[in-house]
């Protein structure tokens, strides 16, 4: 039996012995991206959970040339890389970072936007899990409505973080970047299939996976999987992709499943109230009416 | 070659790099003492579909022979290849108590 | 000085365990002093992890990891290993939760005794059993502890289950 | 109220007793606890503070800097990369003459990365301009947290506030703290009143350009504030003591120095097992004394030298390295005998580096050393390998 | 080749002869003639490099690195508050060794907020790992800019290098250059080798962590490599006087202090006119000497003691002050002195802060005084007004 | 003879005195934009050329409350001002920046984007001029393809600035922002009214305006506002707002003037071959085909 | 009022403040010395419309009585008044020779 | 040492005309030094600046602005003050721009020539007038330093100018 998504990437490991917990997203995420782009990748790691769990000398967890950033330097450590490896006559790589959605949307949007301003030719892998996880699960620009972190507790007063995702996806967009998309390590074949095409494009690319954290989300490790498709199959997340300034979404389910359903299987929105629910589900009917109006479709799953 | 276990696991002062760059995928320890309960391949059931391989966070499954093995040195356990195989060829068993 | 060496596994609440200790030979005594803490580092959960109680009648002041224990004790016992005993000061013990006997270390059932009391994990019954073993703090001290440091709602099944293991190795 | 803590939840204790009105919070590990504390301080009321999730340290201390200027008491904590992401910030904050408090959990700096506790992220902050405490143990972290806006805040001074705490060692680790009452801390600590603030019955122009001829005053004043320093804290320690019943001793704390032959110098949480060991080597006949360094700046020059200079030999034990030189404590330590004239022998020793382990053998080996007369820099732990 | 040249220029021309691959630039008074002269450079193809517009000295630096990791010169540039936004940065490249080369121009830092040349920035990053030169005229600051990439990639010191410039007075002022030709730069300065990088042959992880077991020989390597330099800098300007005629004297530069009573030890270019007042003084019979330290980092511990060990005293003249104590160098200089037990009197002279002009007379003053037995820290300019 | 605009602002003057170029754009939206927001505005400045020729002590030159934040920090410096204020009990103020271009599109958009994610209560202002012109005319994320700057030299090899423009207007509107807004000095009732109608909405507002920098720009003095109305008429800026989620073009010119023109007027643009303002040109009609796709349209001129 | 010229111009070591905090709109030096033209109303044809107090960038034009009026302390003599004008009410003149 | 204050506007190329006097005084010479640099600080066009030559024949260590100079050079008499005498040494001279006579400055027709020779700025001319009047540097030295630090095309034009002027004041 043979598997053409298997078939399509590199048979080795790159991303092997890390210290990741049991069942992470994360470690899902940049180990299948770097199957695709193979050892000739340059990986760029910012301080976060991925560089925590795999660069520990002389526990050295990729087999690919990589390195660590800065916290706030994932994009500007890429365009170095990438500017010297050619400086020196190097044309066959692919400079590709793997950051947080604190790393991305928080500290690291200054160097990210200046990259993708100067259309770098590299590939930006943001792995978002929710929440500043390496540091033990604290609130970060991506952290949806509603979830208890460390640093929005669920209390009597208020029920965990109030504010809504950035949207990261649509602000590379809005940069006119050559290629963004979204993705999800639930499905893993879409995830492959962007980081194949962005690995073909020249200049900047983002790309968006939800990657969860049984730690930080409060699942059991067995449920990353699962969980990451029904973030999509509920509507709370979506499959697109952004090129030649055209947004086209790659997977309408035919119904959603149900919010609260997917909400109270995880320990960080256990505490929400029937309005907090309700608010949720109104944001994604909006968020919904905005990309059947404005994105083009093209299935990819 | 799949990453693997080194027999050198520590550095006396001047085995210490002078700078920080060491060899890529040199591996010290294991992390199958992570794990509480460990999957287990049950290859009469195996069709060597792929699905656990593709989306196991520590890329410890490979196939051979048509069939899924798995590196226990590396296993967490965490469980995911076992709810990802669909016909169930995948059990997870206690560790050793 | 008694020194404990807890080890787990990350989420098993050793160093709940560890805590509720230092916490318990302090509360209301003048002349006692204790330190707690984990050990430090980027493990993650599933991880082995190591805690320490440090107790003593004066200032403790040596913050570093314990090189010599007077109890080992050990949440989970996949994680005992025989090498553990050149952690163990003379006449120090290791105290292990399983359901199987350990060569040269003392083996309770504490899942049994947790389960019995609803609770997910064993680490107040461990702390029972320390308890029990070395007198160090007393069973109403550590009680109190866990009212004043868990939250209300299992402060009452940690606290059965506690007395429960302190006096099973008083028996 | 007795509780066993750890020293970021102390500080955290003593943050909400001084009634912070902004709080700008941004994780690192080792002083996240502290952050995610008040966050919940904030949630069940039991303080009432704008609470900010900003998205960097640098935007952190800007955040800060903004509210003091709004006549805000303002709070913020950092660490290791932290800390130097917000560098700029600090010269800044320092030059406004903004009363910020923040805690530093002293953690090392990359490269190599380590998150472990050694001293080198606050001490290369040393010019700055803010004033720097080291804690030892958890009681004076909390405490540190009540009386630093009190020094910082008073007019002579008007200079902000870094609480150092050595990470883990000290911020993970737990110990029995007294937290006083709401009542005597308000009691304590008034609430911050300045001119230096936005203010629309007089309005102000702020964080203005002074060109060659005025800049040097500026600079010159903002000295005068960290040394004027020296004696509030002296002030405050007694206020403190009358209000609390815990008295500290100023820039330095001595021990066993009276009659003494070789002395440690350091500072944090080490201290105490020097003084032990100090202890021990007295019940040996030898000599032996510490001096903990309480406070890096304003720098005790004359409580050093006047200790030291009668001393047969001195160490100083730091966990810091100037690349290219030697510890900063000692070169600091080493200027302040200089300028006394006191020709008494030191050596540096620099440990716990990335969160190496200071043992108490270590330090008996520092008292052995100095007694045969070693001089130079010496990394704990490497022998012989080379000079240098 | 003699151009009529600013500061700036020169070391621009400097930087394009040391052929660097990857340029990443931002601008801030008074740096930003050097990259725009390295723009102009790689526009009209006499630099053949990667020239990147970064979005701030945090990217320039990190992008720098980036570069330097994947085996390429690289050269960035900044300036006060640019030098403290990369200040992460700082310490990542020299812990990481990676051999860049960045000029910095000396300027003050805010509060208040001020353009001018003072030494507040780079002094206050003596603790981050690079080398650190300065600068006293455009010529030396060119041969620097050679010089630099040389002693930066050695393998016995694989560490960072900036140079410094003071702002405007020498970055801006235009003096008579003379330019080596292209040939004679390119055997002067082989290209950059490394196993620090990226490898498609060999991979490597780079950058990463290091625990307590090792993290402190990794600082102790570091050390290691800013001492290493010591040697490296005289070999390095040795090989300069063969290529290219002119002579440096590595750590300091003695003027007229082989039978001395009164130094003045300083950095930078107020060392001119420090020679010309003492020049003048030596007329009046008064035996007056001038140390430049060229180098405050690896600091000239010993070459500094030598020489002041047998005057009658010595004043430190910086721009710079470390707020609650005195200035920086004067700290370092006392350590040295400290150890090596010289016990001569000396004092510190605070000047040029913010731009403020330091006169001829304000020098002749400062030797008046150390003659009279000053002591202490003085500010230039103020005086009575305060003790400090 | 009333004027309405004039009516509708304060006739007190806030910036004043300043050491600005004669005829510099930036320093008339500063000034305007005060006039509308009154006495009780507190303006935040980063580095850049207002905060240059304002704030030299003792000659200070804005009549309101005033501070000068890092170059950074506008945007984080606005959050803690806010913050203080409100927990002071003060109700009745605006928190105003004021920030380059370089100050916003690069250095600061880290601050800028985590406010925008707070939703904090301010208005942000980039008065644009199109290159860090305080310290000399250097090129930022804001620099029009084509243009020469210190740092884009013009010469045989290349010709001046070689990538387009960031849209940080979009890109505000990207994170969901409540309000953001383009603007023009050369429209100065249009910016009037856009500072206003940000001035009654919560949460976090964004204007860009056009600012013309005649020593930036190679104009006499007495151009700056005629060369952008320019920039508006030949279509290579245009007048909109975000509000709600939708986009709104506010004036839609008849027929574009020529670009060309508009370009050699400019010192900074003289060099253009005419490849050079062929691509000029095409890019202006792809972004007006996206416009006169995407935005609503209501007239405000 | 509209911001003014102080007096006070110089400030001595105690009259520097302690911090970077002082008098809003305090200004101790004027800008008619950039000036080498001076725009220069012609009250008979201004109709008071204000287009040029509303452009001025340096907001040195006020209405009085209808007409507009220029502040010489300040005004730099940019000349964009004169060009708003529709009406040629402002003409600019060498500001002298 | 010889030291030349230079006034002007921003953009009307004063400190280019320091810069160019002290090239030219350095040119081929070895025992001459010279330093040129403007006023530093945050000017705006149309701001008035300050430039400053110091010329001597050893190297010059004192680079701080001239507190005494022997001219003072001004390309723009709205910028002439009386007070400007206060900086002149000794002896010293002021140089004008100027269509109308100043009590104690000399004043030439600088925009005279200079439309003359099509050049918008009076810069080079003042730098004629100088090398004429002070004998400091010869035309031809200067001539050379406009060939070397000018772009080509105005070149020619500028050492006209500098020429005719300089004849203007040794006639
Ligand atoms: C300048 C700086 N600030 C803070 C940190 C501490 N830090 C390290 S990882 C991390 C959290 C990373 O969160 P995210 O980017 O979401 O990645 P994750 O850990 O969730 O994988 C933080 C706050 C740092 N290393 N550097
Ligand atoms: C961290 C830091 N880097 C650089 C500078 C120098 N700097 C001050 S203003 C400025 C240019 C500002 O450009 P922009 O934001 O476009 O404003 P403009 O000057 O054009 O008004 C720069 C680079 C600084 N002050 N701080
Ligand atoms: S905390 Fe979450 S993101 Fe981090 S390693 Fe564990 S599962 Fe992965
Ligand atoms: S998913 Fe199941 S059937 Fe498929 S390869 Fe894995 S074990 Fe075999
Ligand atoms: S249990 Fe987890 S780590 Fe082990 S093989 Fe299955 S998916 Fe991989
Ligand atoms: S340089 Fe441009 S933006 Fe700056 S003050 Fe002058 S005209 Fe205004
Ligand atoms: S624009 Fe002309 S008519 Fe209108 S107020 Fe001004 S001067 Fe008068
Ligand atoms: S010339 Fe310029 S500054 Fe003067 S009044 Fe007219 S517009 Fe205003
Ligand atoms: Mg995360
Ligand atoms: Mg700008």
């Amino acid at each position: 039996m043979s598997n053409k998504v298997a078939d399509s990437i590199s048979r080795e490991e790159f991303f092997y012995g890390h210290k990741a917990c049991a069942g992470c997203g994360g470690s899902l995420a940049v180990r299948a991206a770097l199957k695709v782009l193979g050892q000739n990748a340059v990986s760029v790691l910012p301080a976060g959970c991925m560089s925590a769990v795999g660069f520990n000398f002389p526990q050295l967890c990729f087999s690919n040339n990589s390195i660590i950033s800065t916290f706030a330097g994932t994009a500007s450590m890429l365009t170095g890389v990438e500017a010297g490896l050619r400086a020196k006559g190097y044309k066959d790589f692919t400079a590709v970072g793997f950051a947080g959605d604190g790393g991305t949307a928080d500290i690291g949007i200054q160097a990210l936007s200046g990259a993708i301003d100067r259309n770098d030719n590299i590939i930006y892998i943001c792995y978002d899990n929710e929440a500043y996880m390496n540091t033990g699960i604290q609130k970060s620009g991506l952290t949806p409505f509603g979830a208890k972190t460390t640093t929005t507790p669920a209390g009597a007063n208020i029920h965990g973080n109030i504010r809504p995702k950035k949207n990261m996806f649509e602000i590379a967009a809005a940069h006119d970047i050559p290629y963004a998309a979204t993705a999800s390590v639930g499905y893993i074949a879409d995830f492959i299939a962007k980081v194949q095409k962005a690995s073909q494009i020249k200049g900047t690319k983002y790309i968006h996976v939800i990657a969860p954290c049984p730690t930080g989300w409060g699942i059991a490790p067995d449920e990353t999987v699962n969980i990451a498709r029904e973030v999509v199959d509920c509507g709370l997340w979506y499959l697109a992709e952004y090129e030649n300034g055209e947004f086209t979404l790659n997977h309408k389910p035919k119904e959603f499943t149900d919010v609260e359903s997917y909400l109270k299987k995880q320990g960080r929105f256990k505490h929400l109230s029937d309005e907090d629910i309700r608010i949720i589900n109104e944001s994604r009917d909006r968020k919904w009416e905005h990309i059947n109006k404005t994105f083009g479709y093209k299935n990819s799953l | 070659m799949r990453p693997h276990i080194r027999e050198k696991k520590s550095f006396t002062f001047t085995e210490v790099p002078e700078n920080t760059s060491f060899e890529a995928g040199y591996l010290t320890t294991v992390n199958s003492g992570w794990r509480s309960i460990r999957p287990v391949i049950d290859t009469a059931k195996c069709v060597g579909c792929e699905q656990c391989y593709l989306y196991c966070p520590d890329g410890v499954i490979a196939i051979k022979d048509g069939k899924a093995v798995i590196d226990y040195d590396f296993c967490k356990g965490c469980g995911i290849c076992a709810k990802i195989c669909k016909i169930g060829a995948i059990g997870m068993e206690a560790e050793r108590k | 000085m008694i020194e404990i060496l807890w080890l787990g596994r990350g989420g098993q609440g050793a160093f709940t365990a560890a805590k509720l200790l230092g916490a318990a030979y302090t509360i209301g005594a003048d002349e006692k002093y204790a330190l707690a803490f984990p050990s430090f580092g980027p493990e993650r959960r599933g991880a082995p992890v190591r805690a320490f109680t440090k107790l003593d009648s004066k200032p403790v002041v040596d913050r570093s990891q314990t090189e010599k224990a007077d109890y080992i004790v050990i949440l989970d016992d996949t994680l005992y290993s025989p090498n553990l005993r050149s952690l163990l000061r003379e006449g120090g013990r290791i105290v292990v939760n399983s359901k199987s006997a350990i060569d040269g270390a003392l083996t309770f059932n504490a899942e049994g005794i947790a389960a019995e009391h609803k609770l997910p994990t064993v680490n107040t019954v461990m702390l029972g059993l320390l308890v029990g073993l070395s007198g160090a703090v007393s069973a109403d001290n550590a009680a109190d502890a866990i009212k004043g440091y868990m939250p209300t709602k299992i402060q009452e099944r940690n606290i059965a289950a506690l007395r429960r293991a302190a006096q099973e190795v008083s028996e | 109220m007795k509780k066993f803590l750890s020293g970021n939840e102390a500080f955290a204790e003593g943050i909400r007793l001084a009634r912070p009105q902004v709080i700008s919070a941004y994780p690192i590990t080792p002083q996240t606890i502290v952050v995610e504390r008040l966050s919940e301080m904030v949630e069940d009321g039991s303080l009432t503070a704008e609470y900010v999730h900003v998205e960097s340290e640098h935007s952190a201390l800007s955040c800060a800097i903004g509210a003091s200027a709004a006549g805000a008491r303002a709070f913020t904590a950092t660490s290791s990369q932290g800390l130097l992401y917000m560098a700029e910030c600090l010269y800044y904050a320092a030059g406004g003459r903004f009363p910020i408090v923040m805690m530093n959990a002293d953690r090392s700096t990359a490269l190599p990365w380590n998150i472990y506790g050694d001293q080198r992220d606050s001490l290369s902050q040393l010019d700055s301009g803010w004033i720097q405490a080291y804690a030892e143990n958890a009681q004076e972290a909390l405490d540190l947290a009540l009386m630093s806006y009190r020094i910082a805040e008073d007019k002579r001074v008007s200079t902000p506030y870094m609480a150092n705490l050595d990470g883990f060692v000290l911020t993970h680790t737990y110990e029995t703290v007294d937290i006083p009452t709401r009542e005597q801390a308000d009691s304590f600590l008034p609430p911050y009143e300045t001119d230096n603030r936005i203010d629309f019955e007089n309005p102000r122009n702020m964080a203005f350009s002074a060109g060659p001829d005025t800049n040097y005053i500026f600079k010159y004043k903002e000295q005068e504030g960290v040394l004027a320093a020296r004696k509030v804290i002296s002030e405050t320690e007694a206020a403190f003591a009358r209000t609390f019943g815990r008295q500290y001793t100023g820039l330095t704390e001595n021990y066993l120095t009276d009659d003494v032959d070789y002395i440690i110098v350091t500072l944090g949480s080490i201290a105490g097992l020097c003084r032990e060991t100090a202890d021990k080597l007295r019940g040996q006949g030898v000599k032996a004394g510490v001096v903990r360094i309480r406070y890096m700046r304003p720098f005790p020059n004359d409580e050093i030298a006047d200790v030291l200079r009668n001393a047969k030999a001195y160490a100083v034990l730091e966990k810091d390295i100037s690349f290219g030189n030697e510890g900063t404590v000692f070169t600091n330590v080493n200027s302040a005998l200089k300028k006394a004239g006191a020709a008494v022998n030191g050596s540096n020793y620099i440990g716990g580096l990335g969160g190496r382990n200071i043992s108490a053998a270590d330090i008996e080996n520092i008292y052995t050393d100095i007694a045969n007369g070693a001089t130079g820099v010496n990394f704990i732990g490497i022998g012989g390998e080379d000079n240098v």
